[in-house]
């Protein structure tokens, strides 16, 4: 029992963690159909800009996470224009190479800036306690993680559900010439988008570097999860994403907990198994 | 027996019905014309036949063979071909290398590992005779994207003609073609072989009447005519699904 | 003499290496009904796809209100006025009824959509259903009310009419008559239904393999039998 | 002399080609050998890559399908090799190669079945998944492969039983040359058969390829396979050059890096997989002995500018530039 609860509270704070970061790509990848390897590149700059906030700054834990975000989305917003803008609708191959060319210069460059070790973001003290829910304790982090992803998957549905913005948003996703026709500035619309989405990431590399520790190989290193959830959620959806990263969650630590020794290998044969039922993904809209 | 025979062919999207049992039979040398205004079915039509959706109902025959519950490319080599209304081909590549590979490929050598089809003495002399025939032996070693489009279409046609079909399926063979350059694909027409059965799907009446000896038109799904092109011009039901209520009203003014 | 609200000058357009139109010209004075007719594959579709920014055009010039709008961006020529409803109807298949109106709003307040309800009480009965829910008429409705809430100037329809029952015909063209009688929107009609485009329009324009083959008036064709057979129907062979 | 390759060039010149093509990896390899006696271990790594981004032309350039996971067939021919030598004795070098290439051609078999399952992104996921896979099993499978500490223990008799593989490695360098001619020769073969013409054929437009009758997947699985015995052969050609084979060979490094070498070269040619594999290697050694992370970077930059402005990759640009200025002489 007391098993199980531990891998559940694991796996729900691992699985909201890799929501949050996979969600911008979901979205980005269901909008502009860019298969966007850098993601996690972004969601480690938010990490390190975090920890230099806290540790070299001096900044509490929570403007750290708005530096994080609002910096590292100032920095894709020329990276969109420059780089990704060229690349819409091109092969697989093409948008594979530059996004992971942009994937190894990130990883050069913060080795070069912040070194090749660990970094940490120190929690406050309302974080790092652990809750005693009676018959267990669990670390307030996990809860933490929980409720950011909770939050992102409420706010995103509010954003693209409810406003006008999410409207144009939703409309160009399914017919782009058709929203374009009737005056939605698309490019407008997918720069926006873009930004969003990096600014997930980044919020997401903050609030998960407890389980995905931040360190220059943190893009690679994760590269290949972020597009497995998306892919197996189906891109651009919010309900298969969330629903992705939960069962990958579960999934992954499940393994860990249970058959250690057999390292990632039932997660990558889920994935084989799910990609092969559901090729377009559990909720997708990507044709 | 006929060579191609395709009966009550029935399809459904969300409750309506697009090819409504529809029935057509070809011989040998039969040149039919496919016509029909705009939403008629045509599109889905050629996408039945040539097994690229499934039917809701009935048969389609390949030389007293029932073809229904075969895959596209196994209809292809039974003899049933098609043309494309927006030229597919490998852009990279030159029409001599186009019309080698559906050679090879009719004669089942597509998959040699070994030898090149520039040293198959029968290959290079059938590619060459075709592409003369079409006239496009100058362009013989030109990548395709350096082409024009006009003679891109005549080269679906080439190919066409290299897989020997029994049947052939062409697609608004003049599509995209600028009009100086419409001629030369009704002369490449007229090089057909004369014992093979042509269906046509064609917007462009002068084309439609200089080739097909016979015409049916479609329109909501159904044959509403089946006949010669003399009659077809002088017929009610036609007139009504091409100008619809004009045709009865007569005058307007 | 009216202002040209819409000027098409030399223009050829296609998809990739297809060229499918070629080297028209023609121009609408403001406030005019133009039927644009012709059989299939002509061009008529293309033609207005290239006025709205949506193919790839190789030469010429489009106004719109004496400003050059060829080389601007779909979503540019949308805002300086110019409505485009495809003959495919391109409703937002995972957006509701009333949220793929609130698309064509532009920058007009939320509260407008009332007139698309007034226009076509039928969609206010279902405003939560998905664009994918929808009838053919129902699309069409939509498709239609979605591009005149942005208040256009000029208006393509292309093929509004095709395939929907005769009352749903009706009712479109009702509202094509009053917006028209408003005298500020420049109507283009492609239609195959003859007789319901030469009841509309003012003038008429027939394509034939990209090009213009005819302009007139509809009392005009409606006396040329022979233009009719040759251009229209299935004539041909002269 | 680029030129001369070209495919669009009357075709009779084409044997003449592929002698060129012999010339230039002799003389290439005498050159290397004199230049870097010290060095021949490197040499060796960089054809036996080589065999591998040439495996991967195959599937991508060739027949188009994108894989960040063919490492796996790589890793196949290398511990097909090395546990034959370590575990059943069989150390005749000959046999283990063919070992190796029937290892690869296998684990080929066994990724395109799964990898074709999809398009696009789930494909792309699918041979991420398919690497990961072989290199978990790897790692479990430690009695087999050593786990993460590497298989060792891997011997290798005289090659012919009269050259010995020495500590220069000059004879792994020299077996190392005759399998890469071989195997250009056989490719070269294959890539102009009508079989290579179809593989284009499916590269360009699957729809027209089945239009003409042929079966679409079929021609991708056979590539698939032949692909996996060439990257097997370069496994192998590892495992006896280096006497062990680590988890590294199956990884979803190596399948990235590989991808991002013949990119570079150029895809849909064997010259540019070649060129795209050496130019890689031999400035990763000179730049990383430096500093290894201003390797990557300059390796991202790089690639970013090679999709940007030289998206035929180096060979690719290089081959376009003199044959048009031959065209512009004339």
């Amino acid at each position: 029992m007391q098993t199980v609860l531990s891998i559940a509270i694991d796996a729900l704070a691992y699985g909201m963690v890799l929501f949050v970061i996979s969600i911008g790509l979901s979205v980005t990848m269901g909008l502009m159909r860019v298969v966007n390897l850098a993601h996690g590149a972004f969601a480690m700059i938010g990490g390190y800009l975090a920890s230099y906030a806290t540790r070299d700054l001096g900044f509490g834990y929570a403007p750290a996470i708005l530096i994080a975000v609002i910096a590292t989305a100032i920095i894709a917003v020329p990276i969109e224009r420059l780089l990704y803008r060229r690349i819409y609708g091109a092969p697989e191959l093409t948008q594979v190479l530059m996004t992971i060319g942009i994937t190894f210069c990130v990883i050069g460059l913060a080795n070069y800036a912040f070194g090749p070790t660990l970094k940490t973001i120190p929690l406050p003290e309302t974080l790092s306690g652990s809750i005693d829910l009676g018959f267990r304790a669990i670390a307030t982090h996990r809860i933490f993680a929980i409720v950011c992803g909770l939050v992102v998957a409420g706010g995103l549905w509010f954003l693209i559900e409810r406003t006008a913005f999410g409207i144009r948003l939703r409309a160009a996703v399914d017919n782009a010439p058709m929203a374009a026709a009737l005056g939605v500035r698309t490019q407008l619309v997918y720069a926006v988008s873009f930004a969003v989405a990096v600014g997930l990431a980044a919020f997401g590399g903050v609030v998960g570097a407890e389980l995905l520790p931040v360190e220059p190989y943190y893009a690679l290193r994760y590269m290949v999860t972020f597009l497995v959830a998306v892919s197996i959620g189906g891109a651009g959806s919010i309900p298969g994403a969330l629903i992705a990263c939960l069962l990958l969650g579960a999934i992954d630590t499940t393994g860990r907990y249970l058959a250690p020794e057999y390292g990632e290998f039932f997660f990558y044969l889920a994935v084989i198994v799910i990609v092969t039922l559901f090729p377009r993904g559990l909720a997708g809209r990507f044709k | 027996m006929s060579l191609f025979e395709v009966k009550n062919l029935r399809k459904n999207f969300g409750g309506l019905a697009v090819t409504d049992n529809v029935s057509l039979s070809l011989a040998p040398g039969d040149r039919l014309a496919l016509i029909g205004p705009n939403g008629a079915g045509k599109t889905t039509f050629v996408n039945l036949v040539t097994g690229h959706i499934k039917p809701d109902g009935g048969s389609i025959a390949l030389a007293g063979e029932d073809v229904t519950g075969l895959k596209a490319r196994q209809r292809v080599s039974r003899g049933l071909v098609r043309s494309f209304q927006v030229t597919r081909l490998f852009a990279d590549m030159t029409p001599q290398e186009h019309v080698a590979l559906a050679i090879l490929q009719r004669d089942g050598k597509s998959t040699r590992m070994f030898g090149r089809h520039d040293a198959m003495r029968p290959v290079v002399e059938e590619v060459g005779e075709i592409l003369n025939l079409l006239g496009l032996n100058e362009l013989a070693h030109l990548k395709v994207r350096e082409i024009a489009y006009g003679q891109q279409r005549l080269l679906e046609i080439a190919l066409a003609m290299a897989l020997r079909p029994k049947v052939l399926l062409l697609d608004e063979p003049a599509a995209g073609v600028p009009q100086a350059e419409t001629a030369r694909i009704e002369r490449a027409l007229d090089m057909l072989p004369p014992d093979l059965a042509v269906l046509m799907i064609e917007h462009d009446m002068d084309l439609v009447f200089r080739f097909a000896k016979r015409v049916m038109v479609l329109a909501a799904g159904t044959v509403i005519f089946d006949g010669s092109p003399q009659d077809v011009k002088q017929d009610v039901a036609v007139r009504e699904a091409y100008l619809g209520s004009y045709a009865n009203a007569g005058s307007v003014a | 003499m009216p202002a040209a609200s819409l000027e098409v000058i030399n223009l050829s357009a296609g998809y990739g290496p297809t060229r499918v139109i070629e080297d028209v010209s023609f121009s609408v004075p403001a406030g005019e009904r133009l039927a644009v007719l012709g059989r299939n594959g002509m061009g008529k579709t293309s033609l207005f796809a290239t006025i709205a920014g949506q193919t790839r055009r190789y030469a010429g010039e489009i106004r719109l209100g004496g400003q050059d709008i060829a080389s601007q961006p779909s979503a540019a020529r949308a805002l300086s006025g110019l409505g485009y409803v495809p003959q495919t109807r391109d409703v937002f298949p995972s957006l509701t009824v009333e949220e793929n109106l609130f698309v064509g709003l532009k920058a007009r307040p939320k509260s407008a959509v009332e007139e698309a309800y007034t226009m076509f009480p039928r969609l206010k009965e279902r405003r939560t259903n998905l664009g994918s829910q929808l009838s053919g008429g129902e699309q069409q409705m939509l498709s239609t009310a979605r591009t005149i809430l942005g208040q256009p100037s000029v208006l393509l329809l292309d093929e509004p009419l095709e395939g929907l029952a005769p009352v749903i015909c009706e009712e479109l063209m009702a509202a094509f008559s009053l917006l028209a009688q408003s005298g500020e929107t420049t109507i283009l009609l492609v239609e195959q239904r003859i007789q319901s485009a030469l009841e509309f329009a003012d003038r008429v324009m027939i394509m034939e393999r990209g090009r213009i083959a005819w302009t007139g008036t509809p009392q005009a064709l409606s006396g040329d039998h022979d233009v009719i057979d040759r251009l229209l129907g299935v004539g041909g062979l002269h | 002399m680029a030129a001369l390759m070209d495919s669009t060039l009357p075709t009779r010149r084409r044997p003449l080609g592929t002698l060129i093509g012999i010339a230039v990896i002799v003389a290439a390899s005498v050159i290397g050998y004199f230049l870097f006696p010290n060095n021949l271990a490197l040499l060796t790594r960089i054809i036996a890559t080589m065999l591998l981004v040439l495996s991967i032309d195959l599937v991508t350039g060739y027949c188009g399908v994108a894989t960040l996971g063919h490492a796996a067939l790589f890793g196949a021919g290398a511990y097909g090799a090395g546990i034959v030598s370590a575990h059943f004795g069989i150390t005749e070098p000959l046999t283990m190669t063919l070992i190796g290439a029937a290892a690869g051609a296998l684990a080929g078999l066994v990724s395109g079945l799964v990898i074709l399952r999809a398009h696009g992104l789930p494909q792309l996921v699918l041979s991420i998944a398919v690497v990961h896979l072989f290199h978990e099993v790897a790692n479990k499978a430690s009695g087999w492969t050593g786990g993460s500490d590497g298989l060792s223990g891997i011997t290798t008799d005289a090659l012919l039983g009269l050259f010995e593989f020495d500590l220069w490695g000059r004879t792994a360098y020299v077996y190392g040359i005759i399998l890469l001619l071989i195997v250009f020769v056989l490719l070269r073969v294959l890539v102009q058969s009508p079989f290579g013409m179809l593989a284009r054929g499916v590269r360009e437009d699957p729809v027209r390829v089945a239009a003409m009758g042929a079966s679409v997947h079929s021609v991708m699985l056979r590539m698939y396979v032949i692909s996996g015995a060439v990257a097997g052969i370069g496994g192998a050609l590892n495992a006896i050059s280096t006497q062990v084979v680590g988890l590294d060979s199956l990884s979803f490094t190596m399948s990235a890096e590989a991808l991002v070498m013949l990119v570079l070269g150029g895809t849909g040619s064997l010259y540019g997989a070649m060129v795209g594999t050496v130019s890689f290697m031999w400035f990763e050694d000179v730049v990383s002995a430096a500093n290894p992370f201003h390797w990557l970077t300059i390796v991202g930059a790089l690639l970013i500018v090679v999709v940007l402005f030289a998206p035929k990759g180096l060979y690719g640009a290089a081959a376009a530039f003199l044959s048009r200025r031959r065209g512009g002489g004339k």
